[in-house]
């Protein structure tokens, strides 16, 4: 088998290094590529949307289709995770728990039948295993780091239309700081942040924030995801019309990027049964 | 046709057409279902590369509009925007799916106990 | 320039061939994020910052987030 | 101005030979924990080198209200390195330790070759 594929790979790549002198020559500004379609865009990009930043423009408004329908391909995985992976059942082996005084750091095991501290108890903390490390330096540090991650995605979107960042850049931002909350303390602290209802909320959410604005297009009498239509309840001229919805509409894929990528990283790590995690 | 030239133009395209088939083999041949997915990954990327060397311009700029061109814009001054979008919409859509696929591949161990494909076949085979 | 290049370029290579030839799954996960930080590095070279960015975000943050938990689910043993 | 140049040019080096010490420490020592020990410390005082190397060109260069802000920001860099990379250091080396690795000695050694 392995022969085989590596005298398919070898005569396929041969193939195509052997064809490969009909490509234009790197970084040629007369190639095929950037003579027919993209000029269009770099010239009308900013008398169309007053946005400096083409490449939000072509993402969010001259090719909306492609990102909407790319939001969706994101929202299925995440719902593909979902049935593919959670279970109801507990995966408590014996069904034993663990607590850790938080004044001295020991770690008790309390067997099946003893009795248990208070749910919201301040000297007993419940969490997932033995070796779940007791580590003040790191869980204070990501504490404060995750306030700073925060603003600065949220920094990453509104100022996408003028640097480089825009929507799929901050949800992911946004996803990864609830991820390493996750991590940096345990599955439970950021379940009770974020829950798994939650999450699916809000990628349904942001979907339809895209979906929506198109459709409100499509009732107000325009094409759909033709945003100049939307000037009167945005209270500009069309231009600024465009810019303003280019925001909205990344504001929607924000949402949806973000509650996915948390989703998944939920399923993956504890292995669908979200009692213990990473 | 001199040969230099011809070579040094091209670099890119060598890197991404190796790239390419090394992740093609690697999907082929591996039989570890995690490494079948880093070599998806290569895979993946290795297009990415390609798609974004077509937009390279020599002596243009990144696709943001400067202050002082904003009124007569000329294309050969910014690089070519339409192949970043397409391949910023890639690489979310490439998390995605690593995401599906090594959710399969964790029920995948979950039922039969191992991540080889042989043995896999011998499970399902002998059960 | 062009040296940045290809000296990037010949890293990701031998990355890249790194992450398949390594017996532990836990070490190519991690080998696979160096390769999308240096493809990142790439693209940025490049000038697709915009690109650059999601890479670094996305190949580089939360894939191999993804890839560790996997593994650390399943199994660091790997025959090949 | 040909000064600030020389300046730049002599911190960007030293930034290199720290990096390339870190490297070596990397390759060259002889057990987990003292590689993480230069790894880490001399990409620090690196960072900083080729930092304050940028802050000063971009000062020399626009000496106005836009170099400032960009410096600040660079400030602001390094200062997140200051708290983020001991922090990591730190989980690795509790990693390791969780782990079971021994520390290196001479004794070792003869022991283990």
């Amino acid at each position: 088998m392995k022969k085989l594929a590596l005298i398919l790979c070898l005569f396929a790549g041969g193939l195509l290094l052997m064809n490969a002198h009909y490509l234009p020559m790197w970084g040629d500004p007369a190639s095929p590529a950037s003579t027919h379609v993209s000029p269009y865009f770099i010239e009308n990009a900013y008398e169309h949307t007053k946005t400096p930043n083409m490449v939000a423009v072509v993402l969010a408004d001259y090719r909306s289709y492609d990102t909407m329908f790319e939001a969706a391909v994101v929202l299925a995985a995440g719902f593909a995770c979902f049935f593919l992976l959670r279970s109801r059942a507990r995966g408590k082996k014996g069904g034993h728990h663990y607590y850790r005084h938080i004044p001295t750091g020991v770690t008790i095991k309390i067997e099946e039948g003893g009795k248990l501290p208070a749910e919201n108890s301040k000297v007993f903390r419940s969490i997932d295993a033995l070796w779940t490390p007791y580590d003040p330096i790191i869980q204070t540090t990501c504490r404060c780091l995750i306030p700073f991650l925060q603003i600065y995605s949220l920094y990453v979107l509104a100022h996408g239309h003028y640097s480089p960042g825009g929507g799929f850049q901050a949800g992911v931002v946004l996803g990864a700081t609830i991820i390493l909350l996750a991590i940096s303390h345990n599955l439970k602290t950021s379940l009770k942040r974020m829950s798994e209802r939650t999450a699916a909320l809000w990628s349904i959410i942001g979907v339809f924030i895209f979906a929506g604005t198109g459709l409100l297009c499509l009732l107000l009498g325009m094409d759909y995801l033709n945003y100049e239509v939307l000037a009167p309840l945005l209270l500009s001229d069309e231009a600024m019309a465009r810019s303003h919805s280019i925001l909205i509409v990344e504001v929607g894929v924000t949402m949806a990027v973000m509650a996915v990528m948390v989703w998944i990283y939920y399923n993956l790590s504890s292995a669908g049964q979200q009692d213990e995690g990473l | 046709m001199d040969a230099i030239p011809y070579f040094i133009g091209k670099y890119n395209y060598w890197g991404c057409i190796f790239l390419f088939f090394l992740g093609m083999y690697a999907m082929i041949s591996k039989t570890n279902l995690i490494k079948k997915i880093i070599g998806l990954n290569i895979f993946q990327t290795s297009i990415i590369l390609f798609f974004i060397s077509a937009s390279f311009k020599h002596d243009a700029t990144l696709p943001i509009l400067m202050e002082e061109h904003k009124g007569a814009i000329d294309p050969v001054m910014y690089l070519n925007p339409l192949p970043h979008v397409l391949m910023l919409t890639a690489i979310v859509v490439a998390v995605a799916t690593l995401g599906v696929a090594l959710t399969l591949a964790l029920k995948v161990y979950r039922i039969y106990g191992t991540l080889e494909e042989d043995e896999i076949n011998h499970a399902i085979q002998s059960h | 320039m062009i040296p940045v290049d290809i000296i990037v370029l010949t890293l990701i290579i031998i990355c890249a061939l790194g992450a398949l030839a390594a017996k532990d799954l836990m070490v190519a996960a991690i080998v696979i994020g160096a390769y999308s930080f240096l493809i990142c590095l790439l693209l940025a070279v490049m000038g697709a910052v915009d690109v650059a960015f999601t890479e670094a975000t996305v190949g580089a943050g939360v894939s191999t987030v993804f890839f560790v938990a996997t593994v650390f689910q399943t199994t660091r043993r790997t025959k090949d | 101005m040909i000064i600030f140049d020389i300046f730049i040019a002599l911190l960007l080096a030293a930034g290199c030979v720290f990096l390339l010490g870190g490297a070596l420490g990397i390759l060259r020592m002889p057990d987990f924990y003292t590689r993480l020990h230069g790894a880490s410390l001399l990409d620090t005082i690196a960072l900083v080198c080729l930092l304050s190397a940028s802050i000063l060109y971009v000062l020399t260069r626009h000496p106005d209200v836009n170099g400032l802000i960009t410096s600040l920001k660079i400030i602001l860099i390094a200062v997140f390195v200051f708290i983020t990379s001991p922090t990591a250091t730190h989980a690795i080396a509790d990693a390791g330790r969780r782990a079971g690795l021994k520390p290196w000695t001479r004794q070792n050694e003869e022991e283990s070759p």
